[in-house]
């Protein structure tokens, strides 16, 4: 069909084989008629910028439809969106210029053959640049930041995959090829601390340390146990300092273990409590989803903090309380105006804590004075929260 | 998806009387037709409609609404005067932009708005940003004009995508074409 | 693996190879253990009954996961629910004995290779039957009951299709086979009338009629203009007695078409209003999505009715106005404790009917006394609802 | 999926003791170990937790819940002592029953409740039912007793459908073996 009326372009609704008719609607206007000139296009994001939040939820109950959102903090908008799969994971690249989505599809949405895969996007346009196949699948669970990651130079992702034994599925974004698995024999979760080094908590309590050539041969070292596993296990979410290879773990009951994973064998300081004994006699505890995070430049430790009794680790916190790490002394408390789930800092010197409430609403405060900045509300179970950076 | 035609009738009006130097009126029916509905119909197009309205709906639609050329995140901002579905402005594009990473249908229907700054009424191309799941913000849902689905060219319920490269829509979006 | 522990079967939890445990659960007990043999079953549904619902939702705004719910009206629960696609259609066998979704997926959710297709289910135990593929597609649209039907007998399954010429896709529900296209040229939705024939409205306010055979062989009638498609035309959702030939259309500004189908050439009635001056002074009009609905053995027509002006055609109604066909004149007016878009009825005589409304609740009242019956919460944005013999 | 082990230390504690004539409890921890966590690594199971726990989570549960046993859509009915997710019997199936089309998944693991009317312990097998997205009735979540996922036994976050035809989770069941 020739293209003669663009303009009216309801013909061309019909004519699936033509080309893009954008370019052409200027043309053909009636004589008289002012052009505008104004062209339909594609928005690109700005250039990534610490106040930049990527925010993963799952879709409850629609757990074949995940999405990821892209938040300016600053101007308090969604300036991007993209689909994920069944119970995605979700990474940035260490400088923001990628973002990966692991992916589970069925060709027939609940069934059908199953597709593994890892989605490459590039960090500006969010078009696809490679999709990677996982053959050997991912871990299916609701997503913990940890199931999924990338070394700390962007060379490889990283993805905890359990069937029947605990592996982590690794893929060169450079070659944009999967290389195999790392065994990781009863251990889950990955923290990466270099180019080619990550660990894992372990069933037992230690923390296993692998570091990988390109081939995969793999050092594994082991320490620990350096929790009470099975009374006060720590969270899969911890305060992380990937480039400095820092890991401050928290447990249920409140203690912080700091790992230093810089070495291929790392060490693991004592275990301190956050919580005074006047904290424990009014049942202050830590819980949530993404329980726990920190500020980078400054060594802020942040903890979503309710009152509660044991098992409750899970439940949204009313408080975030700030801690010093080095001095290991609490240095603020933040009153929430709406209990929250997750939590994140941005790693600039004005910080945002971001706050994602149980009500789906996306809070954020000033981490320094506690002062709320701004209230949003996007989808429906928004659980995971990433800054620039992470 | 969602984006009404109600005013594509005043749109084809204009341009086939001022444009009948180019293409007669009865031709363009004739290929419309071919497309749409074959030989057998006659009356498929919008154009029958105008004869018989009481009123521009672009023009009572900027009036019930008080359009407004200043925020084009809120349902009444002007160039929304045939869309309907969720506005990619709110998800990271703009009023003639799709967000990020998805791609503007290679269709599009036209309508014609109201801008109530200079009381002229502007040619506005719709066409819906498709590739992903809906963005599901600012759900402006319309109904001024719009028909049943035997009339598909006038029906904001359809699922406009035709020709992407994905038929799964994200949001609806409005450039400005030319002034009339 | 072997399985001597099946009662500790979170061993089995990582042997996915293994068979079914169920069946072992019983076994290797304790010798003191008192056995309580409650094996794992799978429901199914109890016999087809006129208190039957069936609510397909898009699920907006994740419109790639379509969802079916199926209710006891009786019992006023969800008796069972399935998956379904991106803009999907459904439709009951006539003795409900399938049920069955029109679906579109893409193999990567939002992506990739598309596949559109008939899902059969076994209307008692909701497993597939059968799954056939639709080579033309489907028409993708915000779902309306008749872009989707089966005939009279249950023999053919016929899927409305615009791609870019309107046309319907037949299948062959005996040999689970897709036939072939009749174009319906200029004309959309389908309305069964007998085991090889339907009809479709068209643009241009004309009616078409199709009579085919087992090889596709169609035979096509007009009627017709039978409406003012320009200033007054139907809704797509019409009051139907199908085994009977019956279609009582409505049009936005409240005049109802009765069409006889049961011959080849149709004939259709002069219209009526439902609206008498003083409702008219009143600004009464029908509105909603499945905006009107009939009780076939009393012969009763039940319409969603509110006052708005011109173009409110798709407003949630605050009452249901009832009609009685044959004499054209209103006996009841139901006020609805909530807005609702759409009603359906039961076909018995104590007839329920259900009202989905625009908060997403299944409100059912008996049809005669407009008294509340119950009220039920599922799914995020139900449309359409279907009972037993529709 | 949501589904805890947290009373399973009972369990296993409770059989390893009666069953030591079939199965002794070294075998069986070096069983798992080697499927779970190859040979590396020592205290896996939920019965080492046992000896240092306070009280028996079921119990506690069902206290603190005020557990019946007459309401099986309700998040207190007794069976659900270790289950977390949307109860199957909101959706079509019973405590023991899978909706109509879904699958149980082919893998479970047991707990132990109290039936507060008899003030018995029962072994529950808890699998998910798979195959259909979430339906979405009924969510109880509970978390007494449950662990992070590198403990996957105890974590109830994982989809715990490994082995059916589809690993997407529909909803929660709980089934009675015995009583111990």
């Amino acid at each position: 069909m020739t293209r003669k009326l663009p303009w009216l372009a309801l013909a061309s609704a019909f004519a699936i084989a033509a080309g893009p008719a954008r370019a052409d609607e200027t043309k053909d206007l009636p004589s008289d008629a002012k052009l505008m000139g104004e062209q339909h296009s594609i928005a690109i994001l700005s250039k990534p910028h610490p106040k930049r939040l990527y925010v993963l939820e799952p879709v409850f109950p629609h757990i074949i439809a995940s999405k990821v959102w892209i938040i300016d903090g600053d101007k308090q908008e969604i300036v991007g969106m993209t689909s994920a799969g069944y119970c995605s994971n979700f990474a940035i690249a260490p400088d923001s210029s990628q973002i990966y989505t692991f992916d589970t599809y069925w060709s027939k949405g609940t069934r059908g053959t199953r597709t593994d895969l890892i989605t490459f996007f590039d960090g500006r346009t969010l078009d696809i640049a490679a999709e990677v196949d996982l053959p050997k699948g991912r871990m299916l669970v609701v997503p913990k930041k940890q199931n999924a990651e990338v070394t700390t130079d962007g060379r490889y992702l990283l993805s905890y995959n359990l069937a029947p034994s605990t592996s982590v599925s690794v893929v060169d974004t450079k070659a944009k090829k999967y290389l195999g698995e790392i065994e990781i024999p009863g251990c889950g979760l990955i923290f990466p601390s270099a180019g080619n080094r990550f660990s894992s908590l372990c069933s037992d309590g230690t923390l296993l340390t692998a570091t990988f050539d390109e081939k995969l041969k793999t050092k594994l070292s082991r320490v620990g146990p350096f929790i009470d596993v099975v009374n006060d296990p720590v969270y899969e979410h911890a305060a992380m300092d990937k480039q400095k290879g820092k890991v401050h773990f928290l447990s249920y009951e409140g203690m912080v273990y700091s790992a230093d994973l810089s070495q291929e064998k790392p060490s693991i300081s004592p275990g301190w409590s956050l919580l005074t004994d006047a904290d424990k006699a009014e049942s202050w505890r830590p819980g949530g989803w993404q329980v726990v995070n920190m500020h980078r430049p400054t060594g802020k430790l942040y903890v979503l903090m309710h009152k509660g009794a044991r098992w409750t680790h899970k439940t949204p916190g009313e408080e975030v309380w700030v801690f010093d790490i080095a001095s290991k002394k609490r240095v603020n408390r933040i009153h929430l105006k709406e209990h929250a789930i997750s939590i994140a800092l941005s790693q600039d010197d004005d910080p945002h804590l971001y706050t994602q409430t149980e009500t789906a609403t996306l809070i954020t405060y000033d981490a320094l004075s506690g002062k709320e900045v701004g209230e949003m509300k996007f989808g429906i179970t928004p659980y995971l929260l990433f800054t620039h950076g992470d | 998806m969602f984006s009404g035609l109600q005013v594509i009738d005043k749109v084809f009006e204009t341009m086939s009387r001022r444009t009948a130097q180019k293409i007669s009126r009865r031709s363009f029916v004739a290929r419309i037709g071919a497309t749409l509905a074959g030989a057998a119909v006659l009356p498929v197009l919008p154009v029958a409609r105008k004869a018989q309205a009481a009123e521009d709906p672009g023009v009572e639609w900027a009036k019930r609404v008080e359009a407004q050329t200043k925020d084009p995140r809120a349902c009444n901002y002007w160039r929304y005067c045939s869309s309907d579905g969720y506005l990619c402005s709110c998800c990271g594009g703009g009023p003639a932009t799709c967000p990020p990473g998805s791609t503007p249908s290679p269709t599009s229907w036209v309508g014609s708005c109201l801008n109530p700054d200079d009381g002229k009424m502007y040619l506005i191309a719709y066409r819906d940003c498709c590739g992903k799941d809906s963005c599901a913000q600012c759900g402006c849902l319309g109904t001024a004009g719009e028909m049943p689905t035997y009339r598909p060219q006038l029906n904001n319920d359809i699922i406009w995508c035709f020709g992407g490269s994905s038929m799964v829509y994200h949001c609806s979006s409005a450039a400005i074409v030319g002034q009339i």
